[in-house]
């Protein structure tokens, strides 16, 4: 690592970390305006229990040492490793690399939050979160970037779709049914109250995903340009589908509709991004919206779970079509990392193993769901809020605070 | 006095104005509601997911006048507010018992004039 | 014709949607406001420093109904509104003189049915 | 019983509350409007081009009282609104015919006391 | 281009793309509440829009080849030079020159929207684009910066003076008038609805516009250093101004007028940044205000079109500023790429070919301008929403949105 | 300074550079609906002023040679230094340093108004932050960055603790109390009118201080990844101990109470983000909040000053808890620039010129909030808006200008 990418890995980190504000927003404005305050704070709690965490436990368990191909050791807790500051070591054991790492570490628990919106009990959260950081989300990272068994059987991850998009995205499907409806699910779905929010909160996360997948090239040079380049198609490609999908469905194109475009044109580019040619990224881009267009008013009316603001339906499911185009569209040329081209080049081994590290993660992910959500409950005693705090809203049932105090007539 | 109090579209409420002028009028209050009559609300879609939303934005109009005012008011209003959708609104009138200008202490009628 | 006025909470605010389907009522205008009464407000902290909120929010719902209407309108009322704490709210009756419908011009019953 | 409806300037709200607890009502309602009466709306510059906005804020109290009250609520109201420059506002007084308690369902003056 | 470059660069398209969102708010708060939705939209369309077609033909007619002096070739469409991903190729034959344009080719267009604002369809308003990005943004983008005409005569535009903001102005000039007043222009004509997101919009454009300009050396180097000076000086200056004139005129200082300045202060600095010295920034800045401010208030007035939210008089007046205070202010020691000093140093060549380059690039706004719209009247059957959609707003007319749902009292 | 760090410092000074609207947000969600206009144009007016003083004098009487210790010579006026766009010249001789400087010139006046909110003149204002930048900041930058005489006892600042928080945070408890109280105060002190609005001020100040003190290392080294890492950290440490206080004391955390938690966190860390270990940066967050929370909440309220918004509390007393924990966690092994170890190393010397060093800002801001508001009071006539205007509004009463005119009722 030289100073050009000490440049870079920083500029990325703090990218990376502004998307988890513009996840608060985006979540924000999607629920009812008496939730804003509980939604923000369930994304906002993981910029500081996220980070501690991280430097304590989290970096260690996920890139010191190896146990079993699925996990680190504690030998770097509180990042003692040798020459902490050295800009110029080689990965993993640089601090630039821990610094953006540690974003990763903060967004993806936050990413499931949204599933279990307008419902769910903050301290429940808390609980929560933390220990599904440990079961499910260092683990990962682990198997994926730390050298365990996804990076061993050959499967290849770029910025995070199995580490973040399909693990908080399945772990959010698992937890919205074990914690139960919202009281008027089916009445009224949805209630975005504020779309320039939600607007804010989308164009946040792509700005911040250029270092999210650009960083992840993890130095200042021709992968990190084209990951920039993939990104940016990708998101560009899956918005105006999804216009065109509500165009023809709907007849109207509407905000929530781009946004929630270009935040899945996002995540389906992330495992691949590094990986796959820009023409592949137009594709990547434009088919993520059918899917995810299809399970969200499909599958989900279908067995009517309540994913309050379609996480599964978004990151679980877009980051699985990720991992699969990945495994179709990979280009060895582009990137020496992948063992194999993918199924457009003539290999099929590479989609694979993709799908194996799908399974993988999935399995990962439901498993400790059920045992984050087994602690949380004991702990806290259930975590579901009551009907009268749900009609009340959460903002002031668990915090105690109105988001816009003056709405109704107090200046 | 009488109070007339119209419900009626948004997009009505700069011709409001020229109510007051045409029949010197005294004041108005207007309020933002959300109303339901014939017109049912209307629909929008969410990520693909029909919203049904019951209720559509109105504008509520206040306007206290003396009793010999009233047809005449009523009047302007319906001609402004008229579109001939469902929608257009309603106005009621009721009675008014006494009236006071906070600035002045006048009270009854003086106080609308 | 008679107006009633019923301050609720917020949160009851879909089920008045009801009413009007079972009662085949005409319409129905709905304001947010802040209220206060026995429910005398609540506490926040900000920086950990009380704030008194004297106001709590509600709505407020107008219906102009006919006079035969209003005993069974107010019971529906009382039953989706009532939870039994104190803020559950107020129902208010008062005369209406005369309704127009802005579309179509009838006036007095005719307009509000 | 009387409704009392008061238009004030927005920054008189506070002391609202101490009219309640001194005359010992039971409750208020407050919405936030949009007033034009002799107070004629005020200028804005948007880009250096003027803009007039026809309308001020106000709010607008609502306090249904029992019939010996009301001269007294309304001087109250007169005192705190009251700062002598166009805008104050107006207070009307109208009827009530029937009040209910939602919480214990009791009617008439009851309801309000 | 180096490592540094490619880090510098990278950091500059992701500042230039959040610009795109900030003039989303921008001119969003300046619409009525009703329009909001249709005003983001129109920003954010390009985001999806301006990048597909950047990456397929926009970048190749712009910078491969050399047709008549006047448009590129589609040789490299698809983007499918050689070395794609090398960082260390020269300009343009680069990924990360790429990247840092399509950013400008995505917020050149949206610029324009400001114009017809609250009153013209969105199918339209997509068609119009398209078209006008390929007839006017990339033969102007090819005249300057790819060797075209522009360049050929020796007139200099460091990052988009006449590209990107005369082009933008002069054509949303014509638009504006071509498509008609608002039902109720002269009446109420501005209604800003939420002045703090007009001050975020502009916050936004400022933050991006280091990136505009100082990305445009194309390098991390000295003269990315005084143009990231000068950007910040004019706008600094212009904010100024621009208060002591309303200080003066109207007898008090606004938010919107601060905003104002901010980016009419961006604009003016843009075509000279990386040639003018510090003390002309200041200069440059402080008189774009009063130039612009007379435009506004005076001449629109006196000729009653209706550019909704002055994109004329801000980018269309305030780029022709730009480019001539760059013909009086440029100093060849600054920058080499001027063949002549500024008129205040005693040359006056600059400043004329300045003058035809301006004079150049309003005729092929306006021609071009004729010839989006005539296709977009065709395409779309007319290009105006009707009074009744005016009346209850474009979101719902257009978007089938609100959006501040919660506002009138649903929670 | 080589070309990365040209890319890290221009990117930090753009970092930087956004934590102003940041703080304009982060007070104006504070305050009541009809002044967020006001306080949102005390923020921003700095953007104007602070960049157009500091390229005339501020970095000259900062940088440019030493009188007394105390302050610089004008040598530098208008920045015509030698070599101004030689990006290779070494600290302070160079312009990147001067833009990467001008930003916390803006910043930290800027600071003060949260403390004189809802009822200070706009005019007194603009009068105040002029002269107090004058005759408090820029001595101060000398003292500490610009070879004087805080340098020369030896204390350390790494990224402003006493230049932009200990005196920001004094004066504006001075100039609070100068001002008097305002109409209301006690009954209703606080009203935050937009909660959402505070997070994302709080936020971008978060994301803008990874430039603030990862920018200070003035390179694109390990010094800069430190610095970022102790930022994050104690943020994130600070935001968890004031959410613990709040459930303990109020029984439930707050988004304002989040954000309050990470602000204050991001003071603290300043002055020691390149001197303390991580380890101490998790400490250094975590007891801010406590000692904040104790003067916010006991010590505010026992002497009755009406500081609207705590900038004393937050940032005075944050920095100078900050300049002690350097005194305390200072490690030479990190940053060579400290002569001494902190006292936990077992060395008391470095910890009493931290005394010293804050006792001397101390006095400095009071002495200069004196002579700024002197100043003020004569120029413009009192510096109080009448109890009418504070009635109304300084939105209206300054600026003529409602935030969201159509919160009532029109569209
Ligand atoms: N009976 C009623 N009581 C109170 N408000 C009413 C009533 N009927 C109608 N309204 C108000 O008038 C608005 C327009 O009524 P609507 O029935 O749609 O109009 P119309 O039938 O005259 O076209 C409604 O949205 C509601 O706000
Ligand atoms: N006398 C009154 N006049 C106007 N509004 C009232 C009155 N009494 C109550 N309200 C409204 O009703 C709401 C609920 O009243 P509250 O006294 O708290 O309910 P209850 O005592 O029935 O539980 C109040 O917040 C207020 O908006
Ligand atoms: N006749 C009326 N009907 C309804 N509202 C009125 C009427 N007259 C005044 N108002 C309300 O009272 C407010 C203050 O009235 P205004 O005439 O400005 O006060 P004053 O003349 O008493 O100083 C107005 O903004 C409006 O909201």
């Amino acid at each position: 690592m030289n100073y050009a990418d000490v440049s870079w890995m920083l500029t990325s980190s703090a990218l990376v970390f502004i998307m988890t504000p513009g996840l608060a927003f985006f979540y924000g404005g999607l629920v009812k305006r008496k939730n804003i305050i509980n939604t923000i704070m369930s994304s906002a709690i993981m910029m500081g229990l996220g980070s501690i965490m991280w430097v304590l436990v989290g970096f260690s368990l996920s890139f010191s040492g190896d146990i079993g191909g699925v996990i680190g050791d504690l030998k770097w807790f509180r990042l003692n490793f040798d020459s902490l500051t050295d800009a110029t070591l080689a990965y993993p054991n640089t601090l630039a690399f821990a610094i953006f790492q540690m974003m990763f570490a903060i967004i993806t628990p936050a990413l499931i939050t949204g599933a279990v919106a307008e419902r769910m009990k903050f301290s429940s959260l808390v609980v929560f979160v933390t220990v599904w950081s440990i079961v499910v989300y260092y683990p990962l990272a682990h198997m994926v970037w730390g050298g365990g068994i996804l990076y061993a059987i050959g499967s290849v991850d770029f910025a995070g779709g199995n580490v973040v998009h399909i693990s908080s995205g399945v772990s959010a499907l698992v937890l919205a049914i074990l914690l139960g409806k919202r009281k008027n699910f089916g009445k009224a779905t949805y209630h975005p109250h504020n779309i320039p929010f939600v607007f804010l909160g989308a164009a946040l996360l792509w700005f911040g995903w250029f270092g999210f997948n650009g960083g992840s090239a993890l130095a200042a040079n021709g992968l990190a340009v084209h990951a920039f380049m993939t990104t940016n198609i990708s998101a560009a490609s899956a918005m105006l589908s999804w216009l065109i999908i509500e165009r023809i469905a709907n007849g109207k194109p509407t905000l929530v509709g781009a946004s929630t475009g270009m935040v899945i044109g996002l995540v389906a580019i992330t495992p691949g991004a590094g990986f796959v040619p820009i023409w592949a990224s137009i594709i990547t881009g434009a088919l993520v919206s059918p899917i995810c267009f299809f399970f969200i008013t499909a599958v989900k009316k279908k067995y009517g779970y309540d994913d309050s603001l379609d996480v599964f339906g978004c990151h679980g499911i877009g980051g699985i079509w990720g991992g699969i185009a990945t495994g179709l569209f990979a280009d060895k040329t582009i990137n020496s990392a992948a063992a194999w081209n993918g199924l457009f080049l003539g290999e099929g081994a590479l989609l694979v193993r993709q799908l194996a590290a799908i399974a993988i993660t999935i399995a990962i992910a439901v498993v400790g769901t059920f045992i984050a959500f087994g602690i949380a409950t004991l702990i806290t005693k259930g975590i579901k809020v009551s009907y009268k705090a749900e009609d009340s809203g959460l903002d002031i049932s668990e915090h105690g605070e109105q988001a816009y105090p003056a709405f109704n007539g107090m200046d | 006095m009488k109070k007339i109090e119209a419900y009626i579209r948004p997009e009505k409420l700069d011709d409001m104005k020229e109510i007051l002028d045409s029949l010197k009028l005294n004041g108005l209050s207007v309020t933002q509601i959300m109303g339901c009559g014939n017109q049912k609300g209307w629909k929008e879609f969410v990520r693909g997911t029909q919203i049904d939303y019951n209720f559509v934005p109105k504008i509520k109009a206040e306007l206290v006048v003396m009793d010999e005012q009233v047809d005449s008011v009523v009047n302007a209003i319906v001609r402004i507010a008229y579109t001939g959708d469902v929608g257009d609104g309603k106005i009621f009138v009721s009675n008014i018992e006494n009236a006071v200008r906070i600035r002045t202490g006048e009270s009854g009628t003086k106080a609308i004039q």
